[in-house]
């Protein structure tokens, strides 16, 4: 006797028994499709790293030691990047120190805390409206608010502060994201054993939303890191002999340094421009291996 | 024309005396044209007073002026003279400065390598090519070219090559009997850029800072200027020096009086002008004539 | 307090949109006042005089198309590597496969902008687009090289914003469609997908933001011709190239010339208003809740 | 709190008799909950309708009745956990030792931290079993000698120590569908709140766990107040002492189920001489 | 599938009987799941051991044991659900009608299919009650004559399509908790896979719609073949042919609890007359 008289003989489990040849047609388009698309993305975006570190790796390798500690010098051979390096590393840090914590703020108050009104979708429309708003114009920002109205002139802090505005819709976005995805019986369960409506965030609904996060200020941070105009336009320089100290002197980045180069006629400045690059991205991939090490400590899958 | 020199008094560390024991910062900012020789001058400015801190920005020489007459910078560069725009925010926010000459910057007119009919353009022709509703085809130029589509490269209307191009071929902009520009080309405010472009279009005709042109030999073609005497000449460092060669634009520093009076500031643009001449070459410009710093190291002595 | 503290960050962002307007508006009211507002939306002609001081003819309509088309094609590239990454990440990839992917691409988000134009300009037109389309056809800038490249700028963004979103769907849900027999295609495409729209959706806004407003590689691998066309291979110009050239040029402060510059960026600010207004509608509808 | 037109709504009420509810008389002990003409709406559909009920202290109450008739739905107003979802909407009032639940001056945080509740959904939190049990205590504020032990003994209490003694830092996601539902029990109590409301506490459990969870409820309600929702009659006969009988009301041609409480007294008396005949029914044989 | 040395591995074997486990000699219904030294590990833990059973086809056999004791993993290995645990093995042979299970050339995708599971913890979809229910039917593109017919059955059968009929567009988390789970029952049946596996269908249900389950557990088993998974003894011995005790052996100090099959036999004999001692206890009288 058959287990099933609505249907086939119970035989085979392999493909297809049962599946329409269509649906596994279908499947194996769409598994080859993704998979190619992935694969298409890396390889492109492979092909560009491998043109930098084409260009790039003689100069950097030649002598590293003289690129990384000499200052800039009309004569490309001669030419390193000290300050603009030191410049990106503090960078980093100030713009990491001010978006992070602020736009995981602004995301915890919209998602957990805002009454869902009017307002606040206006809000997040704003949010979603600056991640849209070009780099230049973070620029002239900093410049109007940062460096001429607050008077800090074009410092570090001011150059730190003008990528950290511009990195944070883009962390708020995600966390806002990250945090709507958390299941509400999570909240449920800590409220109910009378823990605050913060401490369920802090303590649960937070960590739980932290990869998503971090992944926003990963690549938030990463462009912030890699951007050059607003530090033009608030005055980096591209020039510089000297590292900076503290928050309050003038400064050179990566990015601007780069810039300057690749406009530059001889071609040696253009493998200089490359060499710096990837330094930049060493920098970067050094930045976000402590936030990837972290996404992966808090990612749990439900 | 300058603002007028500066009614700072000596100050008692003695100008001109070539201590080693200078302190401070100078901020330099402007025209990214003009930022490699400041920036050539800074290196070696270290060298003899390692105690100044120079920096040197390129916000463009519009930015430049901007900060420079809102007195946040000390020393302007510029690739163009200041405009009567700039002397009004000027001497609105009270800075005096003064202007030096410290370079020119040769125009290559360019075509691809793989051009073989461009040899020399007079000035007419080339007003042809690039005044608004010019020539679309080669032949619209000379009978004797091809009739080939016309690509124009060359750089964006913001920039100091194109102030400079324009009113040398089509006039001054303000006089209403000049011609006005097309705007119907491709543009970028990047040489490299527009090099890239040239070299690929056989039919391409731009121009660009002859630097740009010097380390592209092998993919470009230069094409000889005739002014109004008809005699072709070719760009090249002896003819752009000379001022034989009709397209060249001066490059400018300006000064605020103010920071003159600051003997490190007062040192470095002495030295300014003193090096320039010896190694402008290095970043791809030729020295003004000579009597401009001399003129202008006159000026810094006459000011303090 | 805590709250308190949480509040000020939100109002924060909200400063820094007065701010944007209030540096732009100050300079842009100036513009509007030597050239008028409907000349400047209908205007087909934008040709700014140079910084000589000339008048120019200042027709919006050249720009924004420009802006459309390179975002439009970024999307048109972006989107699908983008999710297709994600989906094959989050459901597919094996996880040593998807540790070293994500990462990768991520680190890609950074690339100075001024490197992957160049990009564009020596490879992707002279080897890509060109045997693809034709010498002739396809100029040495244009509109495809562009898109191209702040498409491969989009893709870190989406496949990264995305993944995170998938990967936040609970498992118990695919268990449940498992547990019926539908396939890894129908898990992805019918629970997860649709269970994470709304975090899909915000890298998508993310993404197009960014493709909106980014700069350096478009003006270099674009061209910068302000050119009312729909042909991908010509060379264009977008708002952001024009800020951009503007801002770090020479135009003299005080001329229209420059303040055009804020003009077109008043202009940017309300298309990705818009833009935002109208997706955030859009995700609202299609929005699951789970618990 | 209101005075709410009975009569009032568009719902036509079907002719049953009164619910019969033991009055306060017949309650030895002090009265905790209050609760008064209490109706519940879920945006515009109501899911329970005048409930009127007396929970006595350091007693256990049994809430039964089919699903659906809204025993969670109204065992979460209790400590407003209703209140965390949108659109939702408490009428009547709820007195808590004699202070209004929802007045406007209550704090719903204080209230969830002196009544503790227990999910009808296991929902562990994605961290370790050990920080499961112990984050109430901690954001509570407790003082505790040993947080190590207060686990352990919330965990021994739950009948769960033995099985995860050894894997006290592994996740909570990895334990049976039986363990979780302890551990979120474990949790409950570690906080030692006045009140445990309980959801199905063990619907998850074989009988030998059961019996420990029982033992553990009678061994609390010396000191603690518990509201248990069960489905297991044996259950709510075996631990409770009184016993309360919802079920939904059908109305408006089978449109509107709205959940009532048919009965309310000493569980005793509803298992042996029920006094509604609905109560009856669903007591007696007919269904397993 | 492979010969694994019974005595290898770390772990030290109390001294207990062999499982006592009816021969397929005793079985008159067809064999559907032949089961053969199964172990299955979560990383390094061996959750269950050395399980051999037969499952019959159109019966219904039920899995009975203490909470922890790996009834869920079993039953999750029957349809290969567990694949979807990273860091997951099972050794041993799973037969399916004589086809190994686990075999490289079988599609998991198609073993679901034909292999259908209700899980312990309800998992709607976030979507409609009636999305939830069409699904399945749809993905696995059957051709039905009326889809509104096929949900409105399925639903009934589950006993929830008095509740739900007129919310049928609203979202399945809107649903009670036993709403939710005959939700998932409903879901299941409308792909009317071959086989069954239900892990506590009715642990969130009331009697009456604990009963309409079994009712249709009963009904189902004509044409199907049914493996539950139950907490409630009772209801073993009313639906099921043959009843499994599984239990977790404590072996190395109590460090490591490993689900072993104690007995499986016709469900009137494990009720009347188990054969292992352990049995015996679990079944009689100590817990409720
Ligand atoms: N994902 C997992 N990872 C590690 N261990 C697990 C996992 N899931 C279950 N276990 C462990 O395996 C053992 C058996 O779990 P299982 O869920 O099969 O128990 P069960 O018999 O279904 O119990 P219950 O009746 O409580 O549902 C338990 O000790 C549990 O802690
Ligand atoms: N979030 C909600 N939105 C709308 N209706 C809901 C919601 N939660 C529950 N309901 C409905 O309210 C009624 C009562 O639900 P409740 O969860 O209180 O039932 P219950 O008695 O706990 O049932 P069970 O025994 O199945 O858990 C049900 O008809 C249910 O469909
Ligand atoms: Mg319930
Ligand atoms: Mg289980």
């Amino acid at each position: 006797m058959t287990a099933s008289t609505a249907g086939t003989p119970p035989a085979a489990l392999r493909r297809g028994s049962s599946r329409s040849s269509l649906g596994l047609l279908l499947d194996a388009v769409y598994s080859g499709a993704l998979f190619l698309g992935t694969f298409l993305g890396v390889m492109a975006l492979g092909l560009l790293l491998w043109t930098i570190y084409d260009r790039g790796w003689d100069r950097l390798a030649t002598d590293p030691g003289a690129f990384l500690t000499n200052f800039v010098s009309r004569f490309p051979a001669r030419a390193g990047i000290k300050a603009a390096l030191y410049g990106s590393l503090w960078l980093m840090g100030l713009t990491a120190a001010f978006s992070f914590p602020v736009g995981v703020g602004a995301a915890i108050y919209l998602e957990e805390f805002a009454p869902k009104n009017r307002l606040t979708n206006f809000v997040e429309a704003n949010i979603s409206n600056l991640a849209g708003v070009p780099s230049v114009v973070f620029g002239i920002l900093g410049l109007g608010i940062f460096v001429r109205l607050m008077g800090m002139g074009p410092s570090l802090l001011a150059g730190g502060l003008t990528l950290a505005v511009m990195s944070l819709p883009v962390i708020i976005i995600t966390c806002r994201e990250s945090l709507r995805a958390v299941p509400d019986s999570i909240r449920l369960a800590a409220y109910a054993l009378g823990a605050t409506k913060w401490q369920a965030v802090r303590h649960h609904v937070l960590p739980a939303a932290m990869p998503g996060t971090l992944t926003g200020a990963i690549l938030s941070l990463s462009r912030a890191v890699g951007e050059t105009a607003p530090l033009l336009v608030i005055g980096a320089a591209v020039a510089i002999f000297k590292t900076p100290d503290d928050v309050s002197d003038p400064f050179s980045a990566l990015p601007v340094l780069i810039f300057n180069w690749t406009g530059r006629p001889q071609p040696a400045f253009a493998e200089a421009a490359a060499a710096a690059s990837i330094v930049l991205l060493a920098m970067l991939l050094a930045m976000n291996a402590v936030a990837i090490f972290l996404r992966n400590r808090y990612t749990t899958r439900w | 024309g300058g603002g007028g020199n500066g009614t700072a008094t000596t100050d008692s560390t003695g100008a001109g005396k070539q201590a080693a024991d200078l302190s401070g910062s100078i901020v330099v900012d402007g025209s990214s044209t003009v930022a490699p020789i400041s920036e050539a001058i800074a290196e070696e400015f270290r060298t003899e007073q390692s105690g100044v801190e120079v920096s040197v920005g390129t916000a463009g020489t519009g930015g430049g002026f901007k900060k420079f007459c809102a007195g946040e910078t000390d020393i302007s560069d510029a690739s163009r003279p200041i405009k009567d725009e700039e002397k009004q925010a000027c001497a609105a926010g009270g800075v005096e400065y003064t202007e030096f000459r410290v370079g020119l910057d040769g125009l290559a007119v360019v075509t691809s390598a793989k051009n073989t009919f461009l040899e020399c353009l007079s000035e007419k022709q080339m007003a042809e090519i690039f005044k608004e509703g010019g020539a679309k085809t080669w032949d619209q130029v000379d009978p004797k070219f091809p009739k080939e589509a016309i690509a124009i490269f060359a750089p964006g209307t913001d920039s100091g090559t194109y102030d400079f191009f324009v009113e040398e071929v089509l006039g001054d902009p303000k006089k209403p009997e000049s011609l006005k520009p097309r705007a119907d080309y491709t543009a970028s405010e990047d040489d490299n850029t527009l090099v890239q472009g040239i070299k690929g279009e056989k039919n391409s005709w731009g121009y660009f800072g002859f630097a740009y042109f010097k380390e592209n030999e092998a993919v470009l073609k230069d094409i000889k200027v005739s002014g109004d005497d008809g005699t072709c000449v070719a760009p090249s460092d002896e003819t752009v020096e000379s001022g034989e060669y009709p397209l060249s634009r001066p490059l400018f520093i300006y000064v605020k009086n103010a920071s003159l009076a600051r003997p490190e500031v007062k040192e470095f643009v002495r030295f300014y002008l003193e090096t320039t001449p010896g190694l402008i070459k290095d970043v791809g410009y030729a020295p003004a004539p000579a009597s401009d710093y001399e003129g202008g190291l006159a000026k810094l002595k006459s000011g303090s | 307090m805590i709250v308190g503290f949480l509040s000020v960050c939100a109002l924060l962002s909200v400063l820094v949109t007065v701010g944007i307007l209030a540096v732009l508006l100050e300079e842009a009211v100036h513009f509007f006042a030597a050239v008028p507002i409907w000349d400047f939306l209908t205007g087909t002609t934008w040709a700014p005089g140079g910084g000589s001081g000339a008048a120019g003819d200042y027709g919006v309509l050249p720009l924004l198309s420009g802006s459309l088309m390179i975002a439009a094609g970024a999307l048109l590239v972006g989107l699908p590597l983008g999710l297709a990454t994600a989906i094959y990440l989050s459901e597919y990839a094996r996880p040593r496969v998807r540790a070293v992917v994500k990462p990768t691409l991520e680190v890609l988000a950074g690339v100075p902008t001024v490197v992957v134009g160049f990009f564009a300009l020596n490879f992707i037109t002279p080897t890509l687009l060109r045997p693809l389309f034709g010498e002739d056809r396809v100029f040495i800038f244009n509109a495809a090289a562009g898109a191209v490249a702040v498409g491969l700028m989009v893709i870190p963004l989406i496949a990264s914003i995305s993944e995170d979103a998938m990967r936040a769907v609970p498992q118990s849900l695919r268990e449940a469609a498992f547990g019926m027999g539908a396939s890894k295609r129908v898990v992805s495409l019918r629970v997860v997908v649709p269970a994470a729209l709304s975090g899909i959706a915000a890298s998508v806004i993310v993404g197009l933001s960014r493709a909106v407003g980014e700069t350096m590689a478009v003006t270099i691998a674009a061209g910068n011709t302000p050119r009312l066309t729909t042909d991908f291979f010509a060379s264009i110009q977008t708002l952001t190239a024009y800020i951009a050239q503007t801002v770090s040029g020479e135009a003299a402060a005080g001329t229209v010339r420059y303040q055009s510059l804020f003009a077109v960026g008043i202009t940017l600010f309300a298309i990705t208003l818009t833009m935002n207004l109208v997706s955030i509608r859009l995700v609202r509808r299609f929005r699951q809740a789970y618990q | 709190m209101s005075e709410r037109d009975i009569e009032a709504g568009p719902t036509r009420r079907p002719e049953v008799p009164p619910p019969h509810v033991a009055t306060d008389a017949e309650v030895p002990t002090e009265t905790i909950f209050r609760i008064r003409d209490l109706d519940f709406f879920y945006g515009s559909y109501r899911a329970i309708r005048d409930v009127h009920m007396d929970v006595a202290g350091n007693q256990i109450t049994a809430m039964i009745g089919p699903s659906g008739c809204g025993k969670s739905t109204f065992i979460r107003c209790l400590n407003r956990m209703n209140d965390l979802i949108p659109g939702t909407r408490v009428d009547g009032s709820i007195d808590y030792h004699g202070q209004d639940l929802y007045g406007p001056d209550v704090d719903a945080i204080e209230v969830r931290r002196r009544i503790g509740m227990v999910f009808q959904k296991p929902n562990p939190f994605p961290k370790s079993i050990y920080d499961n049990v112990a984050f109430g205590p901690r954001v509570n504020g407790h003082k505790v000698a040993s947080m190590d032990d207060l686990v352990e003994e919330s965990l021994r209490k739950a009948a769960l120590w033995d099985e995860v003694k050894d894997k006290i830092k592994k996740s909570a996601f990895s334990l049976s569908g039986g363990q979780q539902q302890r551990l979120c029990i474990a949790r409950c109590i570690a906080v030692k709140p006045e009140v445990i409301l309980m959801d199905e506490p063990c619907s998850a459990l074989d009988p030998l766990a059961t019996n420990r969870i029982e033992e553990l409820m009678i061994e609390l309600k010396r000191d603690y107040t518990i509201v248990i929702v069960t489905h297991n009659m044996q259950q709510a006969a075996r631990v409770s002492d009184r016993t309360a009988f919802f079920t939904a009301e059908v109305s408006n041609e089978g449109r509107e189920r709205t959940g009532v409480l048919v009965e309310f007294d000493r569980t005793e008396k509803i298992f042996t001489a029920p006094t509604d005949r609905r109560t009856e029914d669903y007591i007696t044989g007919r269904f397993g």
